[in-house]
């Protein structure tokens, strides 16, 4: 693939700020069409951060987010949203009053290729649930249900924090198929994950994020070859 | 004394229908801002004094109305952008306090506007005198004045709840971050509602300007009722606002057979058996 | 004054040295201050700063610390007033009684309140609040052979202190009164400070930003709330029976909700996160409150935008701003 | 404090229920004291005005104020009784003259003081007046049906209708009692309806009553006549709408048509200066001022006793009539007059509202006085 | 089964739990061996939450009984049954954003310490033996260095390794702990289990846990639910083994 060329999202040196202290320096990396680019790092090692600045959530002082070739470091989020990128927080965030169905409904767009019933169709667990009200859905439920939720705006780049976080490895699984058949549609990712093998699997490119730094990018042919280059940095053993 | 009972029963609801009118709008910014709204008796007020303004250059009283709900939701506007967004970095208890500073600012403007003496309007000459029952009579405006609220209220309950603005709304009001990055401009969303309530606090001052005229501190008078209302109706509850409204309007009327002096405190007496019993009030869900 | 911040938040982290000078250097600066305010201000507008001051650091103690949002003070500040100037009024004038009255009277109406609302939260509590102040206000509006209803209880008499050995000392005058004031001034600062750094201060703290998390920790939290709200009413009550004393009369408008949410005001443009916060809160509102109805007939209008404009721009309400300057002055310092 | 100045001091609301009054009291003394020529016995008078809110703490707080750090010695405006009557014992122990105005017979009785005067009529004199207008001139009216404001100044009206009522030979048919502050009256008024009165006597004021007879004009019931003894000063009658007034008797304690010197030269200057016509608050405030200043001059003292001496003993042509005061309880002896409201058609400018049709100013009987013992000074 | 050797810590007996229509959990009688590490899995939604929540007090009972050791604490409210030593994490982060790393810690100790909430006389710092637990609780979980640090400052991650220092200062008899690893990176993960791994023994634990590794590594002995009730109960090889807990929860 020709990432050079054309990329969908490409973050440049992106510095952010928390009031004085700085916990992102010179964050960048890019995105390609149709490409899945996994993010992992240690707790604190600002990933999260990096989806906030994208999505607009938290400021960018200094530095470029440009997405199809616009600069949007300074729209507003719900602009950015408009823009064709949804954020699944790793939070989960779900609405607690308003029912399931409302929740994962509420950023579609009529023309997106992601209706309620294909979300559904994905996680039957939902199904029965569609009547509930947020708050009164176990951890799992939720987390499939904001990932239907950032799926119903229809966006050409999705970004997942952490999304295995809280599923039972039957889910885990269900998830991973489910965006491994995304990706024959118009769709890119960012991929936050700890759980490494799952982030692999899934993952054209990895970017390793340290203190706030992007540390090391690897292909997954790389990380296939060698896996303790990861691990190292993880910090195991 | 059964004929009385029913005089003041009937009495009672088409009083409550214009309560409700009332702490409808307050239950539509409750919803939206999480917070019990002191300015809306001095929009209430802006908007009777707009609504006189409007028929006393000759409009019919129709576009009074009109205008009054026009007004108050400018002021609503202008309440959000201008007072309660930039509050609401201080938190929760700053925006509480801002409205209670605009509720003052906006009842010196209509003193400075329209003077100190209180002004009264007759209503349109279609709806002066009284039906009569057979065993009570009924003002002819307090008859419309209620019909009318009754099908304010339906009609803006549809557009929530048929749109899909209601749902914008409480996920707004939840998680503003989260609502955002769904595409939806949550800013625009707050001031849009902020006018609505807003706005049908002006109808409800400009429907009561016959009824009670138009002085500075007509608002705060309304205010203490219209949050009972809400709070027996169920904060949140749309529809038990209305169920609440003619609830209170009828207990005012019947304490007013016995023990008129009481009607005031019987209503707190009961906002606070319900909230003790049913704190989600009577209508509302937890 | 110095921009002092007790917030409960930061008794436990670090028990520096010096600290202990420092508190006691701040406590020196308040009586200080409090000691000079006649001196610039007439007599009466410095003891009802004082007594304000009081009543809103109460207050606070409910907004502040325990985050509950009480729109209902003024029903302890009111029923305080009324039962000590109910026996001023009608010659029991011993300053131990009558302050005890009006301590006890607004705790125990604060514990009966209090016992059934305490569990509900939010929006709820708030409104609940507020409906049992109107309760009070109709109740005492309508008491009227007790009360004097809207004219307000008039005949209030001063206290006189009974001292064995020494003599009776009266507070007729003015200036005797303000003693007074400032001496139960300064020891509710000293009890509510002293509250709001103990074990129990920070037990509301954390209960007020996750109830359930404390409850699970082991803590009665209803409990605790309860007895917060008891002591905020009590000292309301004191508040308000020296408010009586001052002006000879306890009006019916200071039970009205109105007065409940001025005080709020009063605690919020101060600043909630600090001790002394309310107090200058309470200081720049009454003194504004005098100034701008000279200036202007319309001058609530004034009032208003002030509160406006100072929620807009200084989230921290005034101690914040003060104490922004004052680190920046002290960083300045430091860099030199 | 300044020496050879007299501050007198206008403490009003302008803020609040009864903010349309302040300015116009401060108006009114103002105008007394420009026409007298600001000094009195060669020293010069002062005015200070400050909001009451209509609050009797603020009121007191404003007077106490007023009276150590300005030096007020005099004070007028109080709108509320319930302000006024605080003020009242600051007053006494402040040795300040209250010139006082407003409903409650408590002025002059149960809280009568030495330093206190009441400029309003007695609530008996106000009722008597205008129930004799009513008895002569519809003496096939008999029955009444009583609204009554639920405090102290209702109940004092209520008291002496019923008084004044056995005295003229009125039945009472019915009362109700609504709470001060009331906005909805629709609930009493479909029981008025519903008793078939002949008359609606109105125990009220201020607002309440104007949105009470607001209301009433709504049920379009013309056979019951509407009765305001104290209810409606002129101020307020701009408040209603033509149709909603026509036909009200209402008894005023000022009225601008009132046919004396004083009063005639009093309207020419008001209306000169300020192109409008005075109504009660600037009377009360122009005539009170007027009376401080000449009890001064009968003293030849500004000294707060000496005035207090000369005020007990006097009589004069005041803006209203003959006037005297009652040493017994400072009830200023004064006409009451009673108005009937005019259709639209025959207003003969914007403020010609009603006519005078009676006058009456038969003084409370003074076994009903509850005023003890004046204290010495 | 391992509960006769060692007595029984807590137990429950036919709990249920109806949410309208839905019931979350179903029928459940479940015994705790003192001492033991026990681990409570399944799909989402199986109503393992709500089990805790129902052990805790934290949500009122539909019926059953609930024992801890020979107590009923069925009807006692959730800050007795805190105070008789039952600890729990939160699976949401449940901490005070408002206070520091340190302050969180202390309010749990404090408590622990046997410290009088009413004491509104004393100094908090006046305490040190609540001080000092917290401390310890704090560098066991190696947040020693941010103990200074406000809440709402940290990350994530940082966030569930203190919930678990806070459970830890309650020094329970028994800790419930709801997804002590998830949101954790591979480091904080390992450390967490080798705090965990040192506390068993001194401990009964209950642990939920989607982390297959770290339940079969430390589990002395697994229950399986699944809409709303028991389906399994064994030890981890047993639970391994079992073909219905393969196909619902592992998907394979
Ligand atoms: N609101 C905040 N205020 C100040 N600092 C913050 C805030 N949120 C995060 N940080 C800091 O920014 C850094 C990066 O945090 P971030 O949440 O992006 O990490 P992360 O890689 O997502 O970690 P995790 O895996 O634990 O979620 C951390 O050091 C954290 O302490
Ligand atoms: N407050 C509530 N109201 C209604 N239903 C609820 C409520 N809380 C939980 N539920 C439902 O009860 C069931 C059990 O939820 P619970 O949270 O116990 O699941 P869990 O086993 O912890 O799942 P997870 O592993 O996803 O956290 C779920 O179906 C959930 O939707
Ligand atoms: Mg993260
Ligand atoms: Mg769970």
């Amino acid at each position: 693939m020709a990432v050079e060329e054309e990329a969908l999202l490409s973050v440049d040196a992106i510095d952010v700020h928390y009031g004085r202290s700085q916990a992102l320096f010179g964050v960048g990396f890019e995105v390609g069409r149709r490409e899945v680019v996994a993010i992992v790092g240690r707790n604190g090692a600002g990933k999260t951060t990096t989806l906030r600045s994208i999505m607009g959530i938290n400021p960018v002082s200094n530095g470029a987010v440009s997405f199809n070739g616009r600069r949007i470091e300074k729209l507003r989020p719900h602009q950015i949203a408009r823009s064709g990128i949804s954020y699944v927080p790793e939070t989960r965030d779900p609405f607690s009053l308003l029912t399931v169905e409302e929740n994962i409904m509420l950023g579609y767009r009529p023309g997106s290729p992601y209706d309620l019933r294909r979300i559904v169709g994905w996680f039957p667990d939902l199904a029965a649930l569609l009547r509930r009200r947020g708050a009164e859905l176990s951890g799992g439920q939720q987390q499939m249900m904001v990932i239907g939720r950032g799926l119903a705006l229809g966006p050409q780049l999705l970004l997942l924090d952490e999304p295995s976080q809280g599923l039972a490895p039957v889910i885990v699984k269900k998830v991973g198929e489910m965006l491994t058949a995304l990706r024959g549609e118009d769709l890119s990712i960012v991929l936050v994950e700890q759980n490494i093998a799952f982030a692999l699997s899934l993952a054209d490119r990895v970017v390793v994020m340290e203190n706030g730094a992007v540390v090391d990018r690897l292909t997954a042919d790389e990380s296939r070859q060698d896996p303790e280059r990861i691990e190292r940095y993880l910090g195991i053993h | 004394m059964l004929w009385l009972v029913s005089a003041q029963l009937v009495n009672g609801i088409a009083i409550g229908m214009i309560y409700a009118l009332m702490s409808f709008g307050l239950s539509i910014i409750k919803g939206l801002l999480n917070i019990p709204n002191f300015a809306h008796g001095a929009l209430y007020a802006l908007g009777a004094y707009i609504c006189y303004s409007a028929v006393s250059m000759g409009l019919p009283f129709a576009l009074g109305l009109l205008a009054a709900f026009a007004g108050a939701a400018l002021a609503g506007w202008a309440l959000q952008r201008f007072a309660i967004q930039p509050a609401s970095k201080s938190g929760y208890l700053a925006q509480l306090v801002t409205l209670f500073g605009a509720a003052l600012v906006i009842e010196q403007m209509l003193l400075i506007g329209w003077g100190t003496i209180g002004l009264s309007y007759s209503p349109p000459p279609l709806l002066r005198g009284a039906v009569n029952l057979g065993f009570t009579v009924v003002p002819k405006y307090i008859a419309f004045a209620s019909v009318f609220s009754a099908l304010v209220i339906v009609s803006v309950w549809l557009l929530i709840e048929r749109t899909k603005f209601g749902a914008y709304l409480r996920a707004g009001i939840e998680r503003p971050d989260t609502t955002r990055a769904l595409g939806i401009n949550v800013d625009l969303l707050l001031g849009v509602g902020m006018m609505m309530g807003a706005g049908l606090a002006g109808l409800a001052g400009g429907l009561a300007l016959p009824l009670v005229g138009a002085t500075s501190t007509m608002g705060g008078d309304m205010l203490g009722i219209a949050f009972v209302v809400l709070v027996i109706g169920g904060l949140g509850s749309l529809y038990g606002s209305v169920a609440a409204g003619v609830l209170v309007g009828v207990v005012q009327s019947l304490t007013a057979i016995a023990a008129p002096a009481a009607s005031t405190a019987i209503i707190y007496a009961a906002m606070i058996g319900i909230l003790l019993f049913r704190p989600q009030g009577l209508f509302g869900e937890r | 004054m110095t921009e002092e911040s007790l917030a409960a938040s930061q008794a436990i982290p670090s028990v520096k040295a010096g600290r202990r000078t420092f508190a006691l250097l701040k406590a020196f600066a308040a009586i200080a201050a409090v000691c000079v305010l006649p001196l610039v201000m007439p007599i009466n507008i410095a003891t009802e700063i004082l007594i304000y001051g009081m009543f809103a650091m109460a207050t606070n103690l409910l907004i502040g610390t325990a985050g509950l949002f009480s729109f209902g003070q003024a029903a302890f500040f009111g029923v305080g007033g009324y039962a000590a100037g109910y026996f001023l009024a009608h010659g029991w004038t011993s300053l131990p009684l009558v302050l005890f009255m009006a301590f006890a009277s607004g705790g125990l109406l604060a514990a009966m309140i209090g016992g059934l609302i305490i569990r509900r939260l939010g929006i709820y509590f708030m409104m609940l609040t507020f409906a049992f102040n109107q309760l009070v206000y109709y109740v005492i509006y309508s008491w009227h052979s007790v009360t004097g209803g809207e004219d307000g209880l008039a005949g209030i008499r001063r206290p006189v202190l009974d001292l064995p050995l020494i003599g009776s000392f009266s507070f007729d005058d003015n200036r005797s009164l303000y003693g007074l004031v400032c001496v139960l001034f300064l020891l509710s600062i000293g009890v509510l400070a002293r509250l709001v750094q103990s074990p129990f201060g920070l037990v509301l703290a954390a209960a007020r930003q996750n109830s359930r998390r404390t409850i699970s920790l082991g803590y009665h939290v209803p409990a605790l709330q309860l007895a917060a709200y008891v002591i905020a009413g009590a000292v309301s009550g004191v508040a308000g029976a020296l408010f009586g004393m001052l002006y000879r009369i306890m009006p019916i408008d200071s039970v009205h909700w109105a007065a409940s949410a001025y005080v709020v005001f009063m605690v919020v443009i101060g600043g909630q996160r600090s001790m002394l916060g309310p107090v200058i809160g309470a200081a720049v509102f009454i003194w504004l409150q005098g100034l701008f109805s000279l200036a202007w007939t319309r001058w609530p209008l004034l009032l208003g935008l002030f509160v406006i404009i100072i929620m807009t721009y200084l989230p921290q309400g005034l101690v914040g701003l003060a104490s922004q300057r004052w680190m920046r002055a002290i960083k300045r310092g430091a860099r030199v | 404090q300044k020496t050879g100045t007299v501050t007198m001091g206008v403490i009003t609301p302008t803020t609040g229920t009864f903010a349309y009054a302040g300015d116009l009291v401060a108006r009114g003394a103002a105008l007394a004291l420009e026409m007298h020529g600001s000094n009195v016995l060669g020293t010069n008078v002062r005015l200070l005005t400050r909001d009451d809110e209509g609050k009797p703490a603020s009121g007191v707080r404003r007077v106490q104020e007023a009276a150590t750090s300005d030096g007020m010695r005099y004070f007028i405006g109080a709108y509320s009784s319930a302000v006024g009557l605080a003020e009242s014992e600051v007053a006494q122990r402040e040795k300040l003259l209250q010139f006082a105005a407003g409903g409650s017979e408590d002025f002059t009785g149960t809280r009568c003081g030495r330093y206190t005067f009441q400029w309003s009529a007695h609530p008996y004199t106000a009722i008597r007046a205008t129930l004799e207008y009513v008895r002569k001139s519809f003496p096939q009216k008999k029955t009444i049906y009583t609204l009554t404001a639920d405090y102290v100044f209702g109940h004092a009206l209520l008291k002496y209708t019923r008084i004044v009522a056995a005295e003229l030979g009125f039945e009472l048919v019915g009362n109700d009692n609504h709470p001060f502050g009331e906005r909805q009256y629709t609930q009493y008024l479909t029981k008025v309806v519903a008793a078939k009165p002949d008359i609606l006597l109105l125990n009220t004021a201020g607002a309440d009553a104007v949105t009470a007879i607001r209301q009433f004009a709504n049920f379009g019931a013309d056979n019951i006549s509407v009765v305001g003894p104290w209810t409606l000063e002129v101020d307020q009658l701009a408040e209603l709408a033509p149709e909603m007034r026509t036909g009200l008797i209402l008894g005023q304690n000022y009225y601008p048509d009132v046919d004396t010197p004083a009063n005639k030269e009093f309207v020419a200057a008001y209306n000169k200066k300020f192109a409008a016509l005075p109504g009660y608050s600037s009377a009360y405030a122009y005539d009170a001022i007027r009376t401080l200043l000449l009890a001064m001059e009968n003293a030849n003292s500004v000294e707060v006793p000496a005035v207090i001496k000369a005020l007990e003993r006097m009589s004069w042509d005041g803006v209203l009539g003959r006037m005297s005061i009652d040493p017994n309880t400072h009830q200023l002896v004064r006409p009451y007059f009673v108005a009937r409201c005019k259709p639209a058609s025959a207003m003969r400018h914007t403020a010609d509202f009603a006519e005078i049709v009676a006058t009456g100013n038969a003084p409370q009987p003074s076994q009903l006085n509850e005023c003890k013992q004046m204290p010495e000074l | 089964m391992t509960a006769d050797i060692d007595g029984i810590a807590l137990a429950a007996e036919g709990l249920c739990k109806r949410f309208g229509g839905n019931t979350a959990v179903d029928r459940v009688s479940i015994a705790f061996a003192k001492g033991r590490l026990h681990s409570i899995l399944g799909p989402n939604g199986a109503g393992k939450t709500t089990l805790f929540n129902l052990l805790t007090r934290d949500l009122l009972l539909d019926s059953g009984t609930i024992r801890l050791g020979t107590t009923d604490i069925s009807r006692l409210t959730p800050d007795r049954v805190a105070r008789m030593g039952v600890a729990r994490s939160y699976q949401i982060s449940s901490v005070y954003p408002d206070m520091s790393v340190r302050e969180n810690v202390w309010i749990a100790a404090y408590r622990a310490r046997g410290g009088n909430p009413f004491a509104f006389w004393r100094q908090a710092t006046s305490f040190p033996e609540a001080g000092q637990w917290a401390d310890t609780c704090l560098s066991r979980l190696g947040l020693s260095e941010i103990a200074d640090v406000s809440v709402k400052e940290l990350s994530y991650g940082d966030q569930r390794l203190l919930e678990l220092s806070v459970t830890l200062a309650c020094a329970p008899q028994i800790i419930l702990l709801d997804e002590p690893t998830a949101g954790l990176s591979r480091k904080e993960a390992e450390r967490v289990k080798r705090v965990i791994m040192s506390l068993k023994g001194e401990f009964s634990i209950i642990m939920i846990e989607h982390n297959v590794g770290i339940v079969m590594d430390l589990s002395d002995s697994i229950t399986v639910m699944n809409r709303g009730v028991v389906v399994a109960q064994g030890s981890p090889d047993e639970i391994r083994g079992n073909r219905d807990v393969q196909e619902a929860y592992f998907g394979s």
